[in-house]
């Protein structure tokens, strides 16, 4: 949850009455330890940039029409500006269109907005992410063998970015390998123990696993341990987490790609203040990612984007 | 004195010219005017203003329409799970109409709610014909609706053409009488409310849906072909899913394959809440309604409040408790003096 | 010549005396179902409380037994102050009550109802199934009842779940006062003599029985005294053997009654509406063939679980049959549901009102209109609110419903008017045949005979009745041919002169060669 | 046998725990097999293995162990939506307890054993005392469980230590009998079902849970205090759900605070499957197990044989549809023979 009560700006300009700006801030969730790290580094921002700020989401990244809702609400308490990950851009076209007659500034996060009403994109490139979990995982398997893949959502543009940017980086740089049937997992960590077992179970010769989010990974660590195979299949993730970063280091996982959630929180709340003094901004700002695995996971530089 | 309470409950109460059932939604409709003042108290600036209570409004349409559709079953005895991964499918096939066939608005819409009456229809069979629990048939086309919406559509969003589908999106968004901010979405509500109304109240099939719910062997003694109705009643509601299934699309502009989930507790809740029992028999449309802009206003006044989001859903539930509670009370004392 | 005792006197308390009643008054609302209402037991006494449909009798031993809370008077047990708050305080005082609604829990087996709250148990916690059913079996071979202690009671007829009940209220040791509303209601009268015989082996110096009943007869047999009641209000109480029924009904009903009209013979001339042939059913039917003439009333004997109500359900459609045909005014039918059923004009009006008949939780209006509702109350597919009403209203007088509204929700109502109302959904529905089973099970003598005198009305307007009661007198009175049935088969057709009592337990109790080779399932 | 010699067939009646239940649920396990032997046929290399049945039965654990308490709700009529959220904040209570609070496991097992019977007497209180309809106590239950798992975690997983906790997680991952791969957590839910087996068939709460579902009336006529045994047996539901968290959370190492919801439903259908009834009065804990099996190998099952995924939901409502289609057949033909 955000700060109590927001500022009462009447304009747009929040900063000029004297109290201060409030930024409404509307992500695509907030239960998993990834949104909790963005809003971290949002409320850390806010903290230094003297903003106040609110940061809530949809309970999944499936309810499109519930952030609808949270962005019209939003609307009511006439933020200074709005910082917006959306699930469907197009969908929040019309509710954005408010805002901007509203001269609220918008600024998009985490994956970019199809419209141009964001001043900017503070993201992660999630398909070049994922390509990248790709290579590695071509290196590791040395290039052929049976890899298997589980998202944790079909239809987000971030289950559906990091799916398609695993699959085409495979497809064009791995062609020895055999991926084998996409399964979602919805994030659960115990029905992506159960899929990577019964992955297991039906392909004893996989070489590795890509798990497109913490809990599809954590999840099919899960099931390689339970079948006894931990060590033995190179198991690629994505994002940090205790459980993750405590496999990269048993070698238990081979590595995984980070994001800067905390990063991407400060951009985001850095942009909107600056859009809210009214400076001009880069149309994108992109927030990285690394790869990170046994080698370098103690490295300063990979340590300062990891959350526990 | 378990007993005792039981029994007098049950051994008191006339039913003097329908006058307590109206006290009775007064009440409902009380206690959703106190939930409003309450927020009006604690954020006087953001929360009672025409524009949010346009929200309001707004965000009760989709699981109102569901849960007109939901009443509709529920009183039969019935309970329908699939009207939120229904609408999805529903949804799906709207925008498969519209957007991949090209079949111009109005065929679309009237395809769509052909559609969604087939889907109950499919429902209403396995409860009637096939003499499955309807908790169980209805889950099935949960599975079945989610599973074939993704299958439909690829699982990507089907978007409609902000210009050549401009009247579609109009349904929703537009607004018959200009410049008020009043969104066609909730003149549909009210719309489809009142048919629900007439439906429940005017009609045969409102009797027998009643009937139906307080004793199906009876009345299927009684001569009325039970079966028969209680497909009807389910293939209404899938129409009113259907209807939902319109709005929410026209509203995003895109038919999202993977929403819906949830949609159909919440539908049931705002059912419950507004008075109708989930034993059958006993229900109302204007209950059905209070309902879920109860839960619609509590939703949007703890996020006007910034409320912690993880506390929204305590005092959602909480909420949600005490209504009941309070509408329990009441009809009790009711029924006593 | 009746001699009227001395009513008790206020505030004078017989030791002497089982139970005292002073007072007692409660209201429903829009109703005074009781009003300064007393009477006494005595010791060693069998009591018949009469009244009515309606007149209080279910009220005011609800409020013996802790189920009302009662708003005014006193009861005296042996003398002392009776308080009870519960049914459970009641069962410890000593009264023990056997509904006139069934009081079973449907999805346990027999033994496990007569127990409920009473179970045998180790450790506190641990039922103990065997010694259960021992207990069962040693009270059922005391009471001389035929039971399977073992049988779920859904599997049960309405009579054989009523034998439970009467189990389950005798199986109190400490029970010095028994109530029973109307249990005969569903019995048929070699059972009702079996119930008789358990009355009297029950009734020792010390305890007493309280008997409700509208069967005139049945009370002047086990009846020592008989109370009346009428309208909430005490009336008067007399010793059995002095009075004579006729007067007991004119204090029940305030007026006098003529219980002697009787059918003429019908007249075979008239055309056969109905014709039945070999009907059987998996369950229980064999090989039934019969016919019905037009104007015919046609009645129905057998002893419990004979198959009469199967029959009845088979020829609606309700329960599946396995072979036969059924043919209407010459064309041969098939019926699959009561709905078609209805749609040819044959209505029927179940034994079992509560679970088959009433939709409890709406409206007397309701229950009467919903046969009628799509022919005569729609315009199309609207519903008429008003016509609905006026006929409810109509019905109401026709059959003098005791209730203060019509949009009265019937789970209200007494047993008696509750049955009223489904018989008036019939009435108004206006079918060519109509299949009444049990239709005056708990039906007071004067609106018996109001009903038999509709019934007659009826069948000389051409309608055909099939009447199914366990009542001979009934059956006796009514019937234009008597059908008797005994395990599944028709065993005798007797014209009206033919039909006598013994006539008909001789043909109900015939047992065929059929019922060895049925295998019991244990 | 004196009694029964002069009654004919009818007269007798069908007793339940006789031949026949016990043919419905050989019917039940029937159906089971045929799924798995179908399976089998079409993947025989990778499906029919001893460590495939191994996955099959441990998938099923918190499923099973949450349908266990949810059969003895159903039965006295009830239902019990907070079983998916309330094994959430279970899991995060014991990792509280055990993890934050630095409780030996033992007794943070023991609490929270507790804390989910507490769960259950919260749901209890609010049908029994306040006569609130379950559906809605227990989905405000859910609301409010799911909201306060995540303040308490604050939206943090909170992990297991490998070593201090060995025996916490060995509850679920290590082997009683060694070197079988037979984890302990399939023990644990063989063992709970037959605690709710003697529960249900052999002991005063089961005999009042039936009681209750098929007719609560008479059964307060009775002189048996209902109120109180209803919140006996919720919250009885509720230690099962504890159990079901303390499964899951052993097996994941650590306690999810978002996961949960949509168990809730997955259990229902377990029970609704073996044959109980949601109309209350009737069930059997053996049916249920069943019921949580055949979700289990048919999830497995299309896993194995990489069916792709949108079509897995719709087979397993298809599936689920025929099984309690048959399971209905049967169960009515044997009531008429
Ligand atoms: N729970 C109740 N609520 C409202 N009215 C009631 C209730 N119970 C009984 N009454 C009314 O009280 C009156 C007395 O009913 P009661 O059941 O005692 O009659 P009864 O003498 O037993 O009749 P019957 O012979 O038909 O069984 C009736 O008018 C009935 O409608
Ligand atoms: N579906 C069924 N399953 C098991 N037993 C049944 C079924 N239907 C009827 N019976 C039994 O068959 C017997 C015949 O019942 P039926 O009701 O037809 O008899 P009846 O002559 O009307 O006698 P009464 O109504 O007085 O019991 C009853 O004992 C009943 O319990
Ligand atoms: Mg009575
Ligand atoms: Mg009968």
């Amino acid at each position: 949850g955000g700060t109590t009560t927001p500022a009462a700006s009447g304009s747009a300009s929040g900063s000029a009455s004297g109290e201060k700006p409030y930024i409404a801030i509307i992500s695509k969730g907030f239960q998993h330890q990834f949104w909790q790290a963005v809003k971290l580094g949002a409320e850390q921002e806010a903290a230094k940039q003297n903003v106040t700020i609110t940061f809530e989401g949809p309970a999944s990244e499936s309810e499109v029409e519930a952030q609808m809702n949270m962005l019209t609400a939003a609307l009511q308490k006439k933020p200074a500006a709005l910082g917006f990950a959306a699930l469907d851009s197009k969908a929040a076209a019309t509710v954005l269109g408010q805002y901007k007659a509203a001269n609220i500034p918008v600024i998009a996060f985490d994956s970019g907005v199809d419209s141009d009403i964001p001043l900017t994109t503070a993201a992660t490139d999630n398909k070049a992410a994922a390509a990248e979990a790709a290579k590695h995982m071509c290196e590791l398997i040395g290039g052929s063998g049976k890899v298997g893949v589980i998202v944790h959502d079909q239809t987000s543009k971030t289950g559906q970015d990091r799916r398609d940017g695993f699959l085409d980086g495979m497809k064009t740089g791995c062609t020895g390998a055999q991926v084998l049937e996409v399964q979602y997992g919805g994030g659960d960590q115990a029905k992506s123990a159960d899929i990577a077992k019964n992955m297991l179970q039906a392909n004893p010769d996989i070489k590795g696993i890509f798990g497109a989010n913490e809990g599809s990974a954590v999840g099919a660590l899960k099931g390689i341990q339970e079948k006894n195979l931990a060590g033995k299949v190179v198991l690629i993730g994505f994002d940090s987490g205790k459980a993750q970063m405590d496999a990269i280091k048993a070698g238990t996982m081979a590595g995984a790609i980070t994001q800067n959630p905390v990063g991407m929180g400060a951009k985001t709340v850095e942009a909107a203040v600056m859009a809210i003094k009214g400076q001009t901004l880069p149309k994108v700002i992109d927030t990285g990612f690394m790869w990170y695995d046994k080698t370098n996971i103690d490295s300063a530089e990979i340590k300062a984007v990891l959350y526990e | 004195m378990s007993t005792d309470s039981n029994v007098t409950t049950a051994a008191k109460g006339v039913r003097r010219g329908g006058l307590r059932e109206k006290l009775q939604q007064l009440m409902a409709l009380l206690g959703l005017l106190i939930i409003f003042a309450a927020f009006s108290f604690a954020s006087p600036t953001y929360f009672p203003t025409y524009s949010n209570v346009i929200s309001i409004l707004y965000s009760a349409v989709v699981i109102g329409l569901l849960a007109l559709g939901a009443t509709l079953v529920i009183i039969t005895g019935g309970i329908d799970l699939s009207v939120g991964t229904g609408m999805t499918l529903s949804a799906v096939m709207a925008a498969t109409f519209i957007v991949t066939w090209g079949l111009p608005v109005w065929l679309g819409i009237l395809c769509t709610l052909l559609f969604g009456a087939f889907l109950g229809l499919v429902n209403g069979t396995n409860v009637a014909i096939l003499g499955l629990p309807p908790f169980i048939a209805t889950l099935a086309m949960m599975l079945v609706a989610q599973g074939l919406a993704l299958v439909i559509s690829k699982a990507i969003p089907i978007y409609f053409d902000p210009v050549a589908h401009s009247s579609y999106l109009w349904l929703s968004n537009g607004e018959l009488i200009p410049s008020t901010g009043f969104p066609n979405a909730v003149v549909v509500l009210v719309l489809a409310a009142l048919v629900a109304f007439v439906l429940l109240n005017k009609t045969l099939l409102g009797r027998y849906d009643i009937s139906i719910g307080s004793n199906e062997e009876a009345t299927a003694l009684s001569g009325i072909n039970t079966k028969k109705w209680t497909m009807i009643i389910y293939s209404v509601a899938g129409v009113f899913t259907a209807l939902g299934a319109i709005m929410i699309s026209a509203r995003l502009g895109s038919a999202q394959p993977a929403t819906g989930a949830g949609y159909e507790l919440q539908a049931i809740a705002a059912v419950v809440i507004g008075g109708t029992s989930l034993s059958g028999g006993k229900g109302t449309i204007v209950g059905t309604i209070i309902g879920a802009l109860i839960i619609s206003v509590i939703n949007n006044g703890l996020q006007i409040m910034s409320m912690p989001q993880q506390w929204q859903n305590v005092i959602l539930g909480l909420v949600i408790l005490v209504v009941v509670f309070i509408d329990q009370l009441r009809s009790k004392r009711a029924a006593t003096t | 010549m009746t001699t009227t005792e001395t009513a008790p006197a206020p505030g004078v308390h017989d030791p002497d005396l089982l139970l005292q009643v002073e007072g007692v008054g409660k209201t429903f609302p829009g109703v005074k179902a009781l009003e300064d209402m007393r009477f006494d037991l005595r010791k060693g006494e069998v009591l018949g409380l009469v009244g009515e449909n309606g007149a209080g009798k279910s009220t005011l031993m609800k409020l013996l037994t802790g189920i009302y809370t009662r708003e005014t008077g006193d009861f005296w047990l042996d003398g002392e102050p009776l308080s009870v708050h519960t049914p459970k305080e009641a069962q410890e005082a000593g009264l023990s009550i056997i509904h006139q609604e069934l009081n079973l829990v449907p999805h346990l087996s027999v033994a496990e109802n007569i127990w409920l709250g009473r179970e045998p148990v180790s450790a506190g916690f641990f039922t103990r199934p065997g010694e259960q059913v021992r207990a069962t079996r040693e009270l059922l071979d005391r009471l001389q009842m035929s039971l399977n202690p073992k049988a779920l009671v859904s599997t049960l007829s309405v009579a054989q779940q009523q034998m439970v009940e009467i189990a389950k209220a005798l199986s109190f040791e400490s029970t010095k006062v028994l109530i029973m509303d109307e249990p005969t209601a569903a019995l048929n009268d070699a059972e009702v003599d079996q119930l008789h015989e358990l009355i009297r082996r029950f009734i020792t110096p010390s305890t007493g029985v309280v008997y409700i009943s509208h069967r005139m007869a049945e009370l002047k047999r086990i009846a020592d005294r008989i109370t009346v009641i009428r309208d909430g209000h005490y009336i008067d109480t007399m010793p059995m053997a002095e009075t004579s029924l006729d007067d007991v009904i004119s204090k029940m009903v305030g007026r006098a009654i003529n219980t002697e009209a009787r059918p003429e013979n019908v007249r075979t001339d008239r055309p056969v509406v109905l014709q039945v042939s070999n009907l059987s059913t998996k369950t229980l039917l064999k090989d039934v063939s019969f016919e019905v003439y037009r104007g015919e009333i046609l009645g129905f004997a057998g002893l419990m679980g004979a198959g009469r109500t199967e029959v009845a359900r088979a020829v609606v459609g309700a329960d599946p049959i396995d072979s036969g045909e059924i043919v209407l005014n010459g064309n041969t039918v098939t019926i699959h549901t009561p709905a078609r059923a209805a749609e040819l004009g044959i209505g029927y009006l179940s034994e079992d009102r509560k679970r088959l008949g009433l939709m409890l939780p709406l409206p007397v209006s309701h229950n009467i209109a919903i046969s009628s509702m799509s022919a005569k109350f729609a315009n199309g597919f609207f519903v008429r609110d008003k016509a609905i009403r006026q006929a409810a209203e109509d019905s109401r007088t026709l059959l003098s419903i005791k209730t203060p509204s019509v949009n009265q929700l019937v789970k209200y109502l007494s047993g008696g008017n509750q049955q009223k109302a489904i018989i008036a959904r019939w009435l108004v529905k206006d079918c060519d045949i109509l299949i009444f089973d049990e239709p005056t099970r708990g039906i007071d003598v004067g609106a018996k005979e109001e009903i038999y005198q509709l019934l007659n009305k009826l069948a000389g307007e051409g309608k055909t009745i099939i009447m199914i009661s366990s009542e001979l007198p009934e059956v006796l009175r009514m019937s234009h041919r008597v059908i008797v049935m005994a395990d599944g088969r028709i065993t005798g057709v007797l014209s009206a002169a033919e039909a006598t009592q013994e006539a008909i337990m001789t043909l109900a109790t015939h047992r065929t060669d059929a019922i060895t080779t049925q295998k019991a399932e244990n």
